[in-house]
């Protein structure tokens, strides 16, 4: 006869182990993301050189270069569109776009989800 | 009269109830929760639920028959605060004793499961009346061979007072060992009269979403939720006055103590057992309570009676 | 001869029309492009002759002129047997398979709610993929399907 | 007790996404099942057909949350083969490891949802509790726990270092640890066979008939395998056994899906060994030239199939899925017959369903006219804070509050 309570040791050993999971919004000393992590985009407006090329490739149309004047360009991200594949990160020829570890970008209002980098003046 | 009043509204009546309810619901969510290697609730979060529940509105679905929804978590409070009343707790008389009290405080405890079924069938639900049938089921499967294994201590004792049974164990130390299977079977059927895991089936929520309590909400549902919890704390006390009858005679303070430990004891136990299976389904249910634990509630009546017959002439 | 090509050498024996209709696209994928009036006697030989009896999908599409249906049949070795049939834009219709592969059910009904084809011969049931208040007479994956409504955007 | 309809979804405890199945009942008894598909369909296959290849990618991968990976490649592969691009050796073996390592978590993570619905809670924190070191080394590897990003047409994006290889290898060793302790469980804990064994049963001519796929076929005896079958990626050169069973019931499925689990590591640990150097991906060109493609690709779940034409344009002519759970949906009819309501949610589960993979595709519209009795989401919070207002408590000074305070 096979009985139950199989997980018996199992289970009561927990006892003793430091749990698994974590108070998140109080502790968020473990939350460490890995290096390759996609998260909130970054953008350098000195490095870019208009060629829209992000724009072209985001599959949510979430990114939009703005000329302002010679050689100047800003960016605005809509992060409630962005879908973080980065995409935009690996085409950038002058590696104007980053990823950061940012990812809690939860908000009650669609507006702050809007973000405009904004070229600084000469 | 103000003695009994205060006896049965604050100690160790209703507000006792509540308190040690939600205490136990925490002890039992926190112990569930190290097995299974997470942290747990803290300590408020059975409060904070009731509160929340509390301050919710009652919706009352339209086809349902609105009087008997809404009395039914009242009867399920009222019929376990009385039970509690009966039960010796840290001395080895109870505040209110007759002979026979053993069963109505079995029967007392039998109708929370009547009001869930009840309630579950007047709101009308699906899901509510496939609960409340198969609360009534399990009813019929675990009842017998909890009622065997509690009246077998009282066969020993050769009362059915819960006091008298107290007192004899009280006078004859070391008896109650002869129980311990007695015992271990109403641990197991106590998961079935609180519908927890394995026994969960009445509201197995994968199955059928919160069963019998499917349409209840706000405060009609924080009752039921409280009911709950103070049925584990009275049936753990029943538990403990009939099987660990011992520690009886210190003072109040230490006896009460000890009677905590006891109650804290069972809840260990059963939060122990719920982590350790799967839910069954109503027939393995049933086939597992007649085929198994009716015998063996039936042997150890029958090594109760042989003793006392042989032993204790 | 590779298994392909022996498959192709029994298709044309059989059918002689396909002769060159029947193309090997590579390793363990052969396409058969025009099955026309002969589907059916194709589907069967194929499937209970040259063991291609596992059906795993059908593809419908528009080109602008006809309709496309692709029937993806594998055989349990993984060699992928396509065999494709046109019908014309308007009062397309198509037999059921499902009496020889129950499991077409799924397919054929996604082929009615998303191209709007006739499938003759296939039973009541609920629909698939839409949803039951979508409009009559508006099929998703028709080339000239617009999208009428758009997402206000958020505040 | 006379026969009752009841409704399983869209919304219920049981199922993990939006379906609608309705169970005839007579009593506890199962006497007929029918399943209205549809609630995630998202249009992707039509979105598809006006984005680029490149948004594409992403696109796919987003199909379905646990099989992403599957979807991507299986796209990609598609487009490769009409643009006749040959992908690096590198580049193969990673898909491969990252295939296995999303195989594992999506078995892990079965095993898990298995026990929810039979009750046994434990199982399920425990097995997702270990699931957690393999979506730590995915996302190590590709950046993400989810949606890796990982496949670009002409190769991968991410390579995986040295540093990498030795963490997967040391999380492989604990993970075969732990999942031959879950084998044990599975097969020794009395009310766990009690609850999955002679349940669900598909025989196996009803599972060729019916057209059933992956561990659901292979549990009942179909010896199929599109890894072995139709070699994609690396797997042609790699060797590894495909499990089968002849149990035909969801106890037959859990132990395929933990036997395949050990084979899992197995075909990482060679895959590691055997990954030559160079580069991971080559340059596609933007157009690809006009042409079609069937791609197939053995999913968690079972074989998934990509169908890509194209016209010569930045954009596909036309792209069709086919999730392996749509395959295996029309065995659960079969499988419920005469079986007991409770257990539906099992039976269902043990083809582990993934809906959004099903339905694939939207376009979305607005209701325009609301059912009676049904509130609008505004009216629905007017009712809330009236409702509290009536008992004495108001919240608008808290929310003046919490205003402030987003603003600063």
């Amino acid at each position: 006869m096979i009985w139950p309570g199989k997980m018996l040791k199992q289970v009561l050993g927990s006892i003793f182990k430091k749990p698994a999971t974590t108070r998140y919004p109080f502790h968020k000393k473990e939350l460490d993301m890995p290096d390759r992590f996609r998260g909130k985009l970054l953008f350098h407006p000195e490095m870019c050189i208009g060629c829209k090329m992000c724009m072209r490739d985001c599959p949510a149309n979430a990114i939009t270069i703005r000329k302002i004047a010679d050689k100047e360009f800003e960016a605005d991200i809509d992060l409630g569109k962005c879908i973080y594949c980065a995409q935009c990160v690996d085409i950038c020829p002058k590696k104007a776009l980053e990823a950061t570890k940012k990812f809690e970008l939860a908000s009650l209002v669609r507006g702050k989800l809007k973000i405009t980098f904004k070229a600084e003046p000469k | 009269m103000l003695a009994s009043l205060i006896s049965i509204f604050i100690f160790p009546g209703f507000m006792f109830l509540v308190v040690a309810g939600l205490a136990g619901q925490f002890i039992d969510r926190k112990i569930y929760a190290r097995l299974q290697n997470r942290i747990g609730p803290p300590w408020y979060q059975p409060a904070a639920d009731f509160i929340k529940l509390a301050a919710k509105e009652d919706i009352v679905p339209d086809e349902a028959n609105p009087g008997m929804f809404k009395a039914m978590p009242i009867f399920a409070l009222t019929a376990i605060t009385t039970s509690i009343l009966y039960i010796p707790l840290w001395r080895d008389t109870a505040l209110y004793t007759f002979k026979g009290d053993l069963v109505v405080v079995l029967y007392l405890l039998t109708i929370p499961t009547l009001t869930f079924f009840l309630g579950g069938w007047y709101s009308t639900s699906l899901y509510s009346k496939i609960g409340a049938v198969r609360a009534l089921t399990q009813l019929f499967a675990y009842e017998v061979p909890l009622l065997m294994s509690i009246l077998a201590p009282g066969l020993l004792a050769n009362t059915w007072s819960l006091s008298g049974i107290s007192q004899f164990y009280a006078s004859h130390p070391w008896y109650w060992l002869v129980n311990i299977p007695g015992f271990a079977i109403s641990l197991i059927t106590l998961l079935g009269k609180l519908e927890k895991v394995p026994f969960d089936i009445p509201e197995a929520e994968t199955e059928i979403v919160a069963g019998t309590f499917t349409e209840y909400s706000g405060r009609l549902m924080a009752m039921f939720k409280l009911a709950i919890d103070m049925e584990a704390i009275a049936a753990a006390s029943l538990l403990a006055a009939v099987y660990l009858p011992f520690g009886l005679s210190f003072n109040p303070v230490i006896g009460f103590v000890i009677y905590l430990l006891k109650v804290l004891f069972i809840i260990t136990a059963m939060s122990l057992l719920r982590t350790l299976f799967a839910r069954l389904r109503i027939d393995q249910m049933m086939s597992f309570c007649w085929k198994y634990l009716a015998p063996l509630a039936f042997v150890q009546i029958v090594l109760n009676l042989t003793l006392k017959g042989f032993i204790l002439r | 001869m590779t298994r392909e090509e022996v498959a192709k050498a029994a298709l044309i024996k059989k059918f002689g029309f396909l002769e060159n209709l029947v193309r090997i696209q590579r390793e363990r994928r052969i396409f058969i492009d025009d099955a026309g009036q002969d589907f059916d006697r194709i589907l069967d030989f194929a499937s209970e002759d040259l063991g291609f009896s596992v059906l795993c999908a059908i593809t419908g599409s528009d080109d602008g002129k006809r309709y496309e249906f692709i029937y993806h049949m594998a055989r349990p070795k993984g060699d992928m047997l396509n065999i494709k049939i046109y019908t014309p834009r308007d009062g397309s219709r198509v037999k059921t398979i499902t009496d020889k592969f129950p499991g077409a059910e799924i397919f054929e009904r996604e082929l009615t709610d998303l191209l709007g084809v006739k499938i003759d011969g296939l039973g009541e049931g609920n629909r698939y993929p839409l949803s039951d208040d979508w409009p009559e007479g508006e099929y998703p994956l028709r080339k000239d399907w617009v999208k009428k409504d758009k997402k206000p955007e958020g505040k | 007790m006379r026969k009752v309809v009841i409704p399983i979804g869209p919304q219920h405890p049981a199922l993990k996404e939006p379906e609608s199945f309705s169970v005839t009942l007579s009593g506890e008894r199962i006497m007929a099942f029918s399943a209205r598909l549809g609630y995630n369909h998202r249009g992707i296959e039509k979105a598809c057909e006006d984005r680029s290849y490149t948004q594409n990618v992403y696109l796919t991968e987003r199909i379905c949350g646990i099989c992403s990976h599957a979807h991507s490649t299986a796209f990609v592969q598609a487009v490769e083969e009409i643009a006749g691009i040959k992908i690096p050796d590198r580049a193969s073996y990673i898909r491969t490891i990252i295939s296995e390592l999303e195989r594992i978590h999506s078995h892990l993570l079965w095993l898990g949802v298995a026990g929810h619905e039979i009750g046994f809670d434990t199982l399920l924190m425990y097995t997702w509790r270990d699931r957690e070191i393999v979506m730590d080394i995915l996302a190590q590897i590709t950046g993400n726990r989810v949606n890796y990003g990982m496949n670009t047409i002409g190769g991968v994006r991410r390579d995986i270092s040295e540093e990498q290889k030795k963490n997967i290898l040391k999380a492989m060793d604990k993970l075969e640890e732990r999942t031959l302790y879950y084998i044990t469980v599975a097969t020794s804990e009395r009310t766990v066979i009690e609850r999955l064994s002679g349940v669900g049963l598909l025989p196996h001519d009803d599972a060729v008939r019916l057209g059933a796929v992956g561990p659901t076929a292979r549990a009942s005896g179909v010896d199929r395998d599109t890894r072995r079958d139709d070699p994609y990626a690396a797997y042609d050169r790699i060797k590894f056994k495909v499990i089968t069973d002849a149990h035909c019931d969801v106890y037959g499925r859990t132990l395929v899906r933990v036997g395949e689990l050990m084979e899992a590591y197995k075909i990482i640990r060679q895959a590691l060994k055997d990954m030559p150097e160079g580069p991971i991906s080559v340059k596609a060109p933007r157009k690809i030239p006009a042409g079609e493609a069937v791609s197939r690709y053995e999913a968690p779940r079972g074989e998934d199939l990509h169908y890509v034409k194209s016209n010569g344009t930045e954009k596909p002519e036309r792209v069709k899925v086919r999730a392996p759970t749509l395959a295996n949906i029309q065995t659960v009819a079969k499988m419920l017959e005469d079986r007991q309501l409770a257990d539906l949610p099992i039976v269902i589960a043990a083809i582990d369903p993934c809906f959004s993979c099903t339905d694939r595709m939207t376009i979305i519209k607005r209701a325009g006219s609301r059912k009676h009795g049904a509130m609008a989401w505004d009216e629905l919070r007017a009712h809330g804070i009236n409702w509290y207002k009536n008992k004495g408590i108001d919240f608008s000074e808290l929310n003046e509050k919490l205003k402030k305070a987003n603003k600063v």
